[in-house]
């Protein structure tokens, strides 16, 4: 029983209806499916839009300075209370929050752009050019960065940079300590996926290097980058609160939650006025979770071995 | 193995010179020190003093002065302290390692207890907690955890005291002076605790993940092995063999002080140390103490991968 | 005689194993040990052998995927290896490579369309207009529907997407195809498909296979000459008929006898070689097979025996072929 | 005749997946007699690993045992406790597994892994455990077993490994062994020599061996009797001869035609068109009918029972259907 034509099993059946889901596609649906996740974007959105339009529906602005009105606890005309000079803390951690998210996403669009760039290009081209900067990366990484962030932060006070200025040095400084990770990460994925067929493939094919690299090997990586781009976001909020309660960051008069929170040093506000420095602290704690579970969510949806779990 | 240290030490050695000419650039930009910022020495006794320790050369010169006598082992002079860096550093730093070790004890055993039972129920009711819980503490700065702790458990329960190493001005002895520092101890401990506790538990939670699905699980499941000792002897010995690579990192944190906690929680570290040699411009100090963690790092990274190549059958490293 | 399509005289793959303080060269593993062999146009030679033999390295040596360490290989006269890189790239749609796990020869992100046409736009065979039509007729004679141009690689089946993988190779119409067990991942039924897929093509354009497995069965079914390599170095080359009815080197005739037969009323009486697979990085002295041969002499122990032809195109390398 | 060890009776096993109910062994019944090679034969996805898993009820999330019983010697191990099942795994019923690369424990040595079956079931003490893991290695064919008995996986060949695996199963000499594709995974030659020990084990210990795999060439070679598996159902079961001199369901014989044979080469492969269904959206028809030549209009409204026909000869496909009882 002979087969006649050359492809006697092809479906002539009409196109079916079901919409092909691109692998970005399949990859969000599994994000909307993890509660954590859901929980962390809505209240990412709620903290972005509080911060960023929150002030224009606030009765107060940023220089009412109000010495009587000092020191109130929470009350029906300052939700959050007032600081010692009079002002809304309400309003304080709305605008401080513009800082601090500015602060987070700038460092990590830094680290993220030298990152990916360095490792692309040590995972590509390897010989020397991998050797050097891995290299680069190591020395980087030895040594720890909290310790040299503070001296950096102590240089910027003793250059008497002026504040408004001293905030994009700080969001640069972070994102220059922080790059080495990523593109560690981003190497270690194009040396991987040097390996697999479909690049051997493309060589079999003979497809041009920028063929090679940007339909192929980049957007294979992209899922990386993101993840770890959602992840350094909260990791830059985190490490900008910890320099600006120690001074060295963002410092007074521009408000952020960390040196906000730094008025606990002062014996009485901390015992006494608790609302002076926890809702600052409360929102660093929030903002930075939702990117984590945000980060994982990504990572798990983005990770073929998981597809297996569901 | 042998040939393995060799090769490793090699590289440390271009590693730890790029660091140091990092960090001394950095120091070199660092325009006050501590004799200009000290008022009360005239000037020509500041320039003389200067000249002593050579603060007056050029930066370049001064790094191969500094350079030389480091391989010494002579890491120069605290001026707050008045001596020795390396003396400093002595003092200090087992205040810190103290809460450190315990906190790295109570972090792990926590983390592969939870870690592992979290990944045995996977998806119920305990796992989504306890990931909540591990990403809350991940998420915390450390200074805000020390912060409320103080707060609510030091201040307004009055459970522990408030910080410190011990109660100021206690002459007790022997055993009371023991149970009067364990006490001082309870809350940094803690605090540490709670923030190591995150990252550890993820990562034996996603290893046993991994692992529990593998063929050499269905197989001891098959041979009609216990559903506990499946975990706990076939399972979790897999996941400790990498984990056994975390313990080498765990070796700068052991030693580096917890600058933020000590701060808070007053505790006489070398962390709290370094924090205060930085309002003085106390330049030796400083640089001394960022040489010596960096040199923990990177002896950490080859104490990881030389420990995982003892530890893992499957890599012996030839 | 006309000129053979593909000429490979004594090829050599070595991969290096490095040890020491600085990561010198301290051996060798001869993957590849001295193969040679010609193809003539529509031709198809099969190369079978087990893991470790190297079949699958000399397939990718011969297309320069990866570099020789020996030896030479000529398509259709031009030294491929000596060509530049410029020169090469050229040369590539001539000669492809089909591969054998159809879920990692295809990059998951970009549409099967875009994954058969792009090599046809890079190498401007076709304006970006036309491939698109291009493409839909490779597929349909491919044995796959017009409307699966734009659907991604996760939603088709293991045979669908060695489908894909094949017309991806195809649609450059190359004369010289390399195919590296392209059917060792399927299922017997989807087999087959594949296999008579690949049949009609090779009538329809004239094309020439060279056809890797460790499935015995299916390269008598397929190729016209078949060559047997064991740990790196060929063993027998023959015509099939030749070699499946009279093989001369005692492996040839272990492995023919392993291969289970379905049909219950024959009794298996085979040569069951004992011992291992030796380690392809210190292989034995002599004759590679002297360690698991069932016939294995002292002369076998120390010289390597030469591979010489024993009559009508029968090539064989063992000092006693066809005495036992 | 020796009565059944094993009967499956209308066993059913769902997977609860994300993209909905995969009915993975879908009314399975047939059974297993003492001492006799079963094999049981289809293609990836027909659910044969599924059914084996479920009689040893390692059944992993997301897929559940919903229905019917599997007796071992008349006792429905379904019922059992948790505590009870276990005494039998690995003591009356032992299983093997495709890839030996992988299904060995990494980082325990050899002989611990051959030696906990044994301190287990049969509380023997570390040294009889030693030495009669040490007889184990010999037995199936491994030299210098001291040796190998403190040695670990990855120092081991794959042949050596799946010989290990045997080693482990037989170590409490068991009423049955359950092979899942134990030799797919291995070279031919060495799946030759796998292949005969299974067969010697057989001789010696009377062991009755339940054969999965998707191979016709090791069905011929091992098999007493067949089962043909596929999308979850039973579609034809018969003594070996029988089924391979008279394959009566249309995809066993296009099975039988689709495989290349050696020395006995056709023109042209004949090809099962199609794939496999969907196992999600299967309903009540025979899920062959897509890709059957003799599709005839009942085949596509209502599904075929497994009737039985001349000596043992069952097959669920409604061309026999008049005649069966």
């Amino acid at each position: 029983m002979s087969q006649v034509t050359a492809n006697p099993n092809v479906t002539t059946a009409a196109e079916p209806k079901v919409k092909s889901a691109s692998p970005w596609v399949l990859a969000f649906r599994q994000v909307r499916q993890s509660k954590l996740a859901i929980f962390g974007i809505v209240m990412l959105l709620l903290m972005f839009l509080i911060c960023f339009f929150g002030p224009f529906f606030s009765p107060y602005t940023i220089d009412t300075l109000n010495i009587r009105n000092g020191n109130k606890a929470p009350s029906a005309a300052h939700w959050l209370g007032t600081d010692n000079l009079g002002r809304d803390i309400l309003l304080r951690v709305m605008l401080a929050g513009r800082i601090s998210l500015l602060v987070g996403f700038v460092a990590m669009m830094v680290s993220v752009s030298i990152g990916s760039l360095l490792g692309a290009i040590a995972g590509f081209y390897r010989g020397w050019v991998d050797t050097i900067i891995m290299r680069i990366i190591d020395i980087m990484m030895s040594i720890p960065s909290l310790p040299l962030l503070i001296i950096l932060g102590s240089i910027l006070s003793d250059w008497k940079i002026p504040p408004s200025e001293r905030i994009y040095i700080v969001m640069f400084m972070l994102g220059i300590l922080s790059w080495p990770g990523l593109a560690r990460l981003v190497r270690g994925q194009i040396l991987s996926l040097r390996e697999q067929e479909f690049m051997q493939a493309a060589e079999s094919l003979g497809l041009r290097d920028s063929k090679k690299i940007f339909r192929h090997l980049l957007p294979n990586t992209i899922p990386i980058i993101i993840v770890n781009a959602t992840l350094a976001v909260g990791g830059a909020i985190l490490m900008e609160s910890v320099l600006s309660y120690l001074g060295l960051g963002v410092v007074p008069p521009t408000p952020s939650w960390g040196n906000m929170i730094s008025a606990a040093n002062n014996l009485i506000d901390f015992q006494k006025r608790p609302w002076l420095w926890i809702p600052p602290g409360v929102c660093v704690f929030i903002t930075v979770m939702s990117f984590n579970f945000v980060g994982d969510a990504l990572r798990d949806a983005f990770d073929p071995k998981s597809k297996s779990k569901r | 193995m042998k040939q393995f240290l060799i090769r490793r030490i090699l590289q440390m050695i271009p590693t730890l010179i790029g660091v140091s000419i990092i960090l001394f650039s950095v120091f070199s930009m660092v325009p006050g020190n501590f004799i200009d910022s000290n008022q009360t020495i005239s000037a020509e006794r500041a320039a003389e003093l200067k000249h002593i320790h050579g603060l007056d050369k050029p930066a370049t010169e001064r790094y191969f002065i500094w350079a030389s006598n480091a391989l010494k082992g002579d890491f120069g002079y605290s001026f707050q302290h008045k001596v020795d860096v390396t003396t400093v550093i002595d003092r200090y730093i087992w205040n810190s390692v103290l809460i450190a070790a315990f906190s790295m004890i109570f972090t792990w055993i926590i983390a592969i207890f939870i870690g592992v039972f979290s990944a045995v129920k996977k998806y119920s009711l305990y796992d989504g907690i306890i990931t909540f819980i591990v990403f809350g503490l991940m998420s915390l700065p450390s200074f805000f955890l020390g912060l409320l702790a103080i707060k609510f458990i030091a201040v307004d329960m009055g459970w522990a005291p408030v910080g410190g190493m011990y109660t100021t001005g206690s002459s007790a002895t022997g055993f009371a002076k023991v149970f009067d520092l364990l006490e001082h101890m309870i809350l940094p401990v803690t605090v540490l605790t709670a923030l190591g506790v995150g990252g550890l538990t993820r990562y034996f939670r996603t290893s046993m993940l991994d692992i529990i699905n593998q063929d050499y699980i269905r197989t001891a499941r098959a041979k009609g092995v216990k559903e506990s000792t499946v975990i706990f002897k076939h399972a979790l010995r897999n996941a400790l063999i990498p984990a056994i690579t975390l313990l080498g990192f765990e070796l700068p944190a052991l030693f580096s002080g917890a600058m933020i906690t000590e701060k808070i929680f007053n505790w006489p570290g070398i962390g709290r140390v370094y924090l205060d040699a930085l309002n003085y411009r106390d330049y030796f100090l400083l640089m001394g103490y960022l040489m010596f963690l960096s040199f923990l790092t990177v002896l950490g990274n080859l104490l990881a991968d030389t420990l995982y190549g003892l530890v893992d059958p499957r890599v012996r490293l030839k | 005689m006309t000129q053979p399509l593909i000429e490979v005289k004594d090829l050599k793959k070595y991969f290096p194993i490095t040890g020491g303080v600085f990561q010198r060269t301290v051996g060798h593993v001869k993957a590849v040990d001295g193969v040679s062999f010609s193809l003539n146009k529509g031709e198809a030679l099969g190369l079978v052998g087990e893991s470790g033999c190297g079949k699958s390295t000399t397939g990718r040596t011969v297309l320069r995927l990866l570099e020789k360490s020996g030896g030479s290989v000529h398509f259709k006269g031009t030294d491929l290896h000596s060509l530049n890189k410029k020169d090469l790239r050229a040369m590539r749609p001539k000669i492809q490579l089909v591969f054998q796990d159809p879920y990692s020869s295809l990059n998951p992100r970009i549409k099967v369309g875009e994954a058969i046409g792009e090599a046809l736009v890079d190498h401007g065979i076709v304006s970006r207009s036309e491939v698109r039509d291009r493409v839909k007729e490779i597929l349909s004679i491919c044995g796959l529907a017009p409307y699966h141009i734009d659907r991604y690689p996760h939603e088709f089946s293991g045979g669908q997407r060695q489908r894909i993988g094949i017309a991806r190779s195809l649609i450059l119409k190359p004369e010289f195809m390399v195919l590296d067990e392209p059917v060792s991942a399927l299922d017997v039924s989807i087999q087959a498909q594949i296999i008579n897929l690949l049949t009609d093509l090779q009538e329809q354009n004239d094309l020439t296979y060279l056809f890797i497995s460790h499935d015995l069965s299916v390269v008598e079914h397929l190729c016209n000459r078949v060559g047997v390599m064991y740990l790196g170095s060929m063993v027998e080359m023959a015509s099939r008929d030749e070699l499946f009815s009279n093989p001369l080197h005692p492996y040839t005739k272990a492995l023919l006898s392993a291969v289970p037969v379905p049909d219950p009323t024959k009794k298996p009486e085979r040569i069951v070689l004992q011992g291992d697979i030796p380690s392809p990085a210190n292989p034995p002295s002599g004759c590679k097979f002297h360690t698991r041969c069932p016939f294995a002499k002292d002369i076998c122990k120390q010289q390597i025996p030469e591979y010489k032809d024993a009559g009508s195109n029968h090539y064989v390398a063992c000092h006693f072929a066809g005495e036992f | 005749m020796s009565n059944n060890l094993i009967e499956f009776r209308n066993l059913r096993t769902n997977f609860y997946t994300g993209s909905g109910v995969v009915k993975a062994v879908n009314d399975v019944s047939f059974s297993i007699r003492e001492g006799e090679t079963l094999c049981v034969v289809g293609e990836s996805g027909c659910g044969k690993s599924v059914t084996a898993m479920s009689l040893m009820r390692l059944v992993a999330t997301p897929g559940k045992i919903v229905g019917g019983e599997i007796l071992y010697k008349g006792e429905d191990l379904l019922k059992l406790k948790e505590r009870e099942m276990r005494y039998l795994r690995g003591n009356e019923i032992a299983m093997i597994f495709q890839d030996p690369m992988s299904s060995l424990n990494p980082v325990l040595t050899i002989g611990h892994q051959i030696a906990e079956p044994l301190r287990i079931h049969k509380k023997l003490s570390k040294q009889e455990a030693k030495k009669k893991s040490i007889e184990l290695i010999e037995l199936v064919g491994i030299p210098r077993a001291a040796k190998i008995y403190d040695s670990y996986p990855h120092e081991l060949s794959g042949g050596m490994r799946q010989r290990i695996m045997i080693a482990i199963a037989l170590s409490c000499d068991p009423k049955l062994l359950i092979a899942d594709e134990p030799t797919t995974a291995l070279d031919v030659t060495i799946q030759a020599q796998i292949l005969d020990l299974m067969r010697d084990i057989k001789k010696e210990f009377n062991t009755a061996i339940m054969m999965i795999t998707h191979d016709l060439g090791v069905v011929a070679e091992m098999a007493d009797h067949v089962v043909v598996m596929y999308a979850g159902k039973v579609i034809e079961e018969a003594p070996v001869h029988e089924l391979f001199n008279n394959p009566k369901h249309p995809y066993t014989q296009g099975l039988l035609k689709a495989k290349p044979v050696i020395s006995n080469r056709q023109d042209r492969l004949y090809t099962i068109p199609g794939q496999v269904p969907n196992p999600v959206e299967l309903g009540e028809n025979c899920y062959f009918n897509d890709r059957c030549e003799h599709c005839m209009e009942i085949c596509v409204q209502k599904q075929p029972d497994l009737n039985i026909y001349d000596n043992k000869h069952k097959a669920a496909c409604w061309l026999y259907e008049k005649e069966g009882k």
